[in-house]
């Protein structure tokens, strides 16, 4: 696939690294279990106006739970707008809103192009259905705003060479941090919101050994578990008490509609923590 | 050690364009035709002056990144001597398509290459002033460019005008050098190791292979036995090419 | 756009269609009842070439066709894969236990195994649209990672199944609930060629079309299929009602809509090496064991239509223009104007929707004998022969 | 703007603007001012009130990424880059006309420095590129191929990296020495049996150099080669052997050694900005320009020739590793050797930033 635009890298396609002791014996689930308490998420960092040149602009850090090699969450965001629409662009009433997801080549274990793969534009999809809500669309009529976020590091662990199940939970965490990052950079562009949106995941997992029964966590990082059975990601607005985004995804009976029920108030209480750090952000960067 | 032949050139070649232009010299042939002024896109109009539009076809395979940075420098310094105030809101397109290039086995022939050609630049500068001076464009200015490369053998540092692409492989430098007919340095471009006084050598010699004075009739046999004139006289070639061009075009006269 | 092309309903039209839709019950505009379905004709083996493929109208003319075609592959030696080839090639029966080796991660195979594209007419291929609803279809198929496990043919081969699935005529109504559908009845219709090689030699296959076992298993005597694909309803909720299958116009005026994807796990048993907890009342033999497989929320137009504009500040109505609207973001009774609903003019929605709501239209879905069971019993009567 | 003086004797409003709106609306005219002070005693500043000679301090930290095997961070003023540098191996099968170590005709008169650093060019094992469509700059937004500016930069760094020699090739190279086989070896070159194998190379290393561009301020090149550098010195890449058996090449954890980096090359660039714009210069007239150091995006935007030099000031002896200038004929052989001496002062700047 030689782009043209690009440096391409030898014709033969190049392999990563395989390390020894992974060939050989499995990966030992060696003490990694989750030191945090159920209901806490990871500490974040978050800062706005890092792109004096962009309209508006947040950087997100989630920092990593110190095991060797785990990486945790950094997102960078600029927003772009209000700002008006191309002329071929038919009239609308209100803003169109359009979301841009892409890791850095750098930022997984297995190393991305630079054209956007189908689960990125799946992400970008969710971010605009979460945003979407908490913008007020009809004040900006006939403009747009362009939301990028690039994920400088995705929270994968390294050293897992296994990777327990897909990777569809670590695209939650990322979704979750996107929400938050990109909420602190609209306020940062002075764009009209009802409330700013936050994102929570919470999962249900099941830790190594036989009898552990499967319990609801909050913020999880896959590779702390043995399996995780389902997780939801939810986009909320703390002060109306809305969700503007659900994503669940999993394997849960619907018989005990308890479990599913539970698992959403628990992200809706991991949004919540997240909305007083991005508040107390924005907090600081006006006073 | 290719032979530095003489840099032949026609005019005219190509009947659509406004103006074309042949031109080969130390193993490179490229052909350029330019159409000027015409009407520009709106994403490339400028209100004040022409945009100078510059397109580089490689010999082979499909342009990448490399063309694109050829395509820069030649575009930056093609719109210093064409008078772009007298176009507001216009194009000037030169499209240039190389030929052949000297091929060399030693050299990896790998199709897609990134790094910036420093060989072919003469070349490609020489055509486009040549193509803009038949498409009758008004310049402020015609301009000549050389290439220079310092080549360590065994120990003592020589300097090479118009080196071919293995003395560009086994230089410790490589030089690009362009002046305008006002003695101007117009473009320098170089890369390798060599220090300011080496640099300063380089100078020198581009300078007297680009702006040689234009020898007066009488004057022909004085520089002949000059001693480091050990490239082609450019300027006098841009001059005589045009010359013959203008004679043979007004021969019903 | 997001969920469907753009809505062209004036804010009369929408705010008539929003209040007659939050009556108690509601009344639709085609007097379907808030749970009841569009009327549908499917029918499955219309495609010779494909391995399974199924085709599904609406009464409306929507029209969608799923192909089905399976391929053997060879499995992609991971590094690591054939030191764990050699220690224990001794238990290479159909169902390997779960021992979190290095056959953990071979046994349960990966993701894309499956590859599912979805062609809509008038959109392209990258469209956000498309690419969502392909990527919601394949994450209800694999969530449970049961399916996964019946394309394993051996340790060095597998099945690997294209999903085509073309949407015939331009999408008239959000196309989510007919594609799903399709999809399960082509899946249910598909058969793969009786394995004939041992163990982890290279595949030989039974050419005989007829004793090609199906990729879901009839249970021999009743024919009843035991584990079944999964399905996505789309389900909405306008003012205090729930509305099933809701037409283009309905979900233009909805406050939230959600796709749920739901399978189906009456008879199997659970997957290998879970416990038993989660098989709470494994009684009832006969009544279906629904899981939740994933849960998406659908971007409901209704936020992208014209606000109306109410008669107090309608200049035409000769009341003196509030004041002019650039300023009125500014002035508290002027914001007050904006935001205040006023009955009958339309307003899309702010905000996002209650939890509570989003928690009912969950429940109105799983519900035992709710609308998930009539839409798989209905799906049950196609006979995918 | 322009408000119709009323006629009734009302005082026709002077047209003022704030600062930032005049520079908006004409910025050359706002510059030529502020760079040429009515008062002798006032010094010429810039817009960003930088001194023309006074450049941006630069900032760079390294390892700040854990999925990439060296990263770097620099930060100048407000143009904000960060660069990944991957691993990842290139088996010896997989190369297309790949030319055995021992030796063909025409390797002899070369040492085999000069033979590593013409494998690193022809077998691609160092691939840089620049990702600027991450809305770093208004202009710069995703969802287009990338610009021009961007693949000349990827080609300036590309061309840099190889000429000036920075990465030792030897370092990438993966070696074999297959022991004694009984059976008569199959390489096509005769090998008698008693005699030691040679060892061969089985595997090259290729570096990805990734750059992401966070935040975009003008003179994108300096910063991005100082984070090309910064991170090239960071990284570590894990021992690698051939495991005979399962015919690929296998790491060990640990022991991650780090690619010898020769020389510190830093690149140093200026903008000429000319008093008139758009009036053509006549043949005689003077026109005064002032050479900018670490021009920002407006002044690029208002300066056609640009200058950038690479020095090498590692040995006592000031090494020029790349000139590039282009766009003008204001600077001369007199302005580029004064110039260099700027970059040596520059090179002092950096050098103490990237601390070694």
């Amino acid at each position: 696939m030689a782009d043209r635009r690009r440096i391409n890298g030898p014709p033969g396609s190049t392999i990563p690294p395989v390390f020894e002791d992974d060939a050989g014996q499995p990966e030992i689930m060696n003490g990694k279990g989750r030191d945090r308490a159920p209901n806490t998420i990871r500490k974040m960092f978050l800062k706005t106006g890092v792109t004096p040149s962009a309209s508006g602009s947040a950087y997100l850090e989630f920092e990593d739970s110190g095991k060797s090699g785990v990486s945790g969450l950094k997102l960078s965001c600029t927003v772009h707008g209000p700002r008006s629409l191309p002329r071929s662009s038919p009239f609308s009433p209100h803003i169109v809103l359009s979301a841009h997801i892409k890791y850095a080549p750098f930022a997984t274990k297995q190393r991305r192009g630079y054209l956007r793969d189908p689960s990125e534009r799946d992400l970008g999809t969710h971010l605009e259905t979460a945003l979407r809500g908490a913008i007020i669309a009809d004040r900006w009529p006939k403009s747009g705003v362009d939301i990028i976020i690039s994920i400088i590091e995705g929270d994968q662990d390294r050293e897992t060479s296994k990777s327990q199940g897909d990777e569809t939970w670590d695209m939650m965490n990322a979704l979750s941090g996107c929400i938050t990052v990109a909420s602190a950079a609209l306020a940062d562009a002075g764009i009209d919101c009802v409330d700013t949106v936050a994102g929570g995941v919470a999962a249900l997992v099941q830790d190594a050994g036989e009898d552990s029964t499967p319990r609801i966590v909050v913020d999880p990082i896959p590779s702390d578990h043995e399996k995780v059975l389902g997780a939801c990601c939810i986009a909320y607005l703390p002060t109306r008490d809305e969700v503007t985004n659900l994503w669940f995804k999993g394997d849960l009976p619907a018989s005990d509609a308890g479990l599913y029920t539970q698992l959403v108030e628990n992200g809706m209480q991991a949004s919540r923590n997240a909305n007083r750090v991005l508040v107390e952000c924005l907090g600081e960067a006006t006073s | 050690m290719t032979v530095t032949t003489a840099p032949e050139a026609a005019l005219g070649v190509l009947p659509r364009a406004d103006g074309s232009a042949k031109y080969s010299h130390a193993g490179y042939t490229v052909t350029a035709s330019v159409n000027g002024p015409i009407e520009a896109q709106r994403r490339d109009e400028h209100p004040y002056e022409a945009h100078v539009d510059v397109i580089v076809r490689p010999a082979a395979g499909v342009g990448g990144t490399r063309e694109r940075h050829l395509e820069s420098i030649l575009q930056s310094s093609l719109t210093q001597i064409v008078l772009v105030k007298n176009f507001p809101r216009s194009l000037v397109q030169i499209v240039l398509q190389v030929e052949d290039a000297p091929e060399n086995d030693y050299v990896n022939t790998k199709l897609v290459q990134a790094s910036l050609n420093f060989a072919i630049m003469p070349a490609l500068f020489q055509t486009s002033v040549l193509a803009l001076l038949s498409a009758g464009v008004p310049m402020r200015a015609t301009a000549t460019a050389t290439a220079v490369a310092i080549v360590s053998r065994d120990g003592t540092k020589t300097s090479v005008v118009d080196p071919s692409p293995r003395d560009v492989e086994i230089a410790r430098s490589v030089h690009v050098l362009a002046f305008t007919s006002h003695d101007e340095l117009l473009l320098a471009e170089s890369e390798g190791d060599f220090t300011v006084q080496e640099w300063n050598h380089v100078y020198e010699t581009a300078k007297d292979v680009c702006c040689r004075p234009v020898p007066t009739k009488e004057g022909m046999e004085m520089i002949l036995d000059d001693e480091h004139t050990n490239g082609p006289d450019l300027r006098h070639f841009l001059r005589s090419t045009m010359e013959n061009k203008v004679a043979s075009d007004l021969h019903w006269k | 756009m997001t969920s469907s092309q753009q809505v062209l309903l004036s804010p009369a039209e929408l705010s008539y269609l929003h209040s007659s839709l939050s009556l108690t019950p509601p009344i639709r505009p085609d007097g379907r009842s808030p749970t009841q379905y569009r009327p549908l004709s499917a029918e499955t083996g219309i495609l010779p070439g494909t391995n399974g493929s199924a085709r599904i109208c609406f009464a409306d003319g929507t029209e969608a066709i799923v192909g089905v075609k399976a391929e053997v592959e060879k499995t992609k030696r991971k590094w690591d894969d054939d030191a764990v080839y050699t220690e224990n090639s001794h238990n290479d029966d159909e169902e390997q236990q779960q021992d979190g080796r290095g056959e953990a991660s071979n046994g349960n195979g990966n993701s894309d195994w499956v590859e599912l594209t979805v062609e809509i007419p008038g959109y392209r291929d990258d469209d956000p649209s498309t690419v969502f609803l392909a990527q919601m279809l394949s994450e209800a198929l694999l969530a449970d990672g049961g399916f996964i496990k019946k394309l394993r043919i051996n340790r060095r081969f597998h099945w690997k199944l294209y999903l085509d699935i073309l949407l015939i005529s331009p999408p008239l109504s959000y196309p989510l609930p007919l594609l799903s559908l399709t999809t399960h009845l082509a899946l249910l219709a598909t058969r793969l060629p009786r394995l004939k090689s041992e163990g982890d030699e290279d595949p030989f296959f039974d050419d005989d079309w007829a004793a090609a076992p199906y990729l879901y298993s009839r249970n021999p005597t009743t024919k009843r299929i035991a584990e079944r694909p999964p399905v996505t309803l789309l389900v909405m909720a306008v003012g205090g009602n729930i509305i099933f299958d809701p037409s283009k116009e309905e979900l233009a005026v909805a406050d939230v809509a959600l796709a749920v994807s739901i399978g189906d796990a009456t008879t199997s048993q659970r997957s290998q090496g879970e416990d038993d907890r989660m098989d709470v009342d494994s009684g009832n033999s006969g009544g279906r064991n629904l899981k939740l497989l994933s849960i998406r929320t659908v971007d409901p137009p209704s936020r992208l239509t014209p606000p109306g504009v109410a008669n107090a500040a309608n200049s035409a109505y000769g009341h003196a223009q509030v004041v002019n609207t650039g300023a009125n973001q500014k002035m508290p009774e002027a914001r007050q104007t904006e935001s205040e609903a006023v009955e009958g003019v339309w307003k899309p929605p702010r905000g996002g929707a209650k939890a509570i709501v989003m928690g009912a239209l969950v429940q109105k879905v799983l519900v035992r004998g709710g609308v998930a069971d009539e839409v798989l019993d209905a799906l049950e009567g196609v006979d995918t022969s | 703007m322009a408000t119709a003086t009323s006629s009734t004797g009302a005082p026709p409003p002077s047209l003022t603007f704030a600062r930032p709106v005049f520079a908006k609306l004409s910025p050359h005219p706002y510059l030529l001012r502020t760079l040429s002070p009515d008062s002798p005693d006032q010094q010429p500043t810039r817009n960003n009130g930088r001194s023309p000679q006074q450049s941006r301090p630069i900032q760079i930290n390294t390892s700040s990424l854990s999925q990439a095997h060296g990263s770097s961070l620099v930060r100048t003023g407000d143009t904000t880059v960060i660069c990944g540098v991957r691993g990842e191996l290139l088996p010896v099968t997989s190369i297309p006309q790949f030319r055995p170590h021992n030796g063909t005709l025409y390797d002899q008169d070369e040492d085999d420095e000069q033979r590593a650093r013409k494998e690193l060019r022809d077998y691609d094992l160092l691939v840089p590129n620049i990702e600027l469509a991450t809305g770093c700059a208004p202009q710069f937004l995703p969802g287009v191929p990338p610009t021009t500016l961007a693949q000349t930069l990827s080609t300036r760094v590309y061309s840099l990296l190889h000429g000036a020699g920075v990465v030792d090739g030897r370092g990438l190279r993966i070696w074999y020495t297959p022991e004694n086989k009984k059976e008569e070896g199959d390489m096509d070159v005769k090998e008698e049996q008693e005699e030691e194998q040679k060892p061969e190379v089985v595997a090259y290393w290729v570096l990805y150099i990734d750059l992401l561009f966070v935040s975009f301020d003008g003179n994108p090149f300096d910063a991005a080669w100082a984070a090309v550098l910064a991170a090239l010195r960071d990284t570590k890449l894990p021992v690698a052997r051939w495991d005979p058996d399962r015919e690929m090449v296998v790491c060990r954890k640990g022991g991650d050694k780090g690619l010898d980096i020769r020389g510190l090359p830093v690149a140093c660039s200026a903008a000429v900005f000319l008093e008139k714009e758009h009036a053509e210069v006549g043949k005689g007239e003077g026109n005064r320009h002032w050479v900018l150091l670490d021009p920002d995006r407006s002044e690029e935007g208002l300066c056609k020739e640009v200058i950038t030099v690479v020095v090498d000031c590692s040995e006592e002896e000031t090494r020029v590793r790349s000139i590039e200038k282009q766009g003008g004929t204001v600077l001369g052989r007199e302005l580029i050797r004064g110039f260099i001496g700027v970059a040596e002062g520059r090179w002092r700047e950096v050098k103490e930033a990237t601390g070694i």
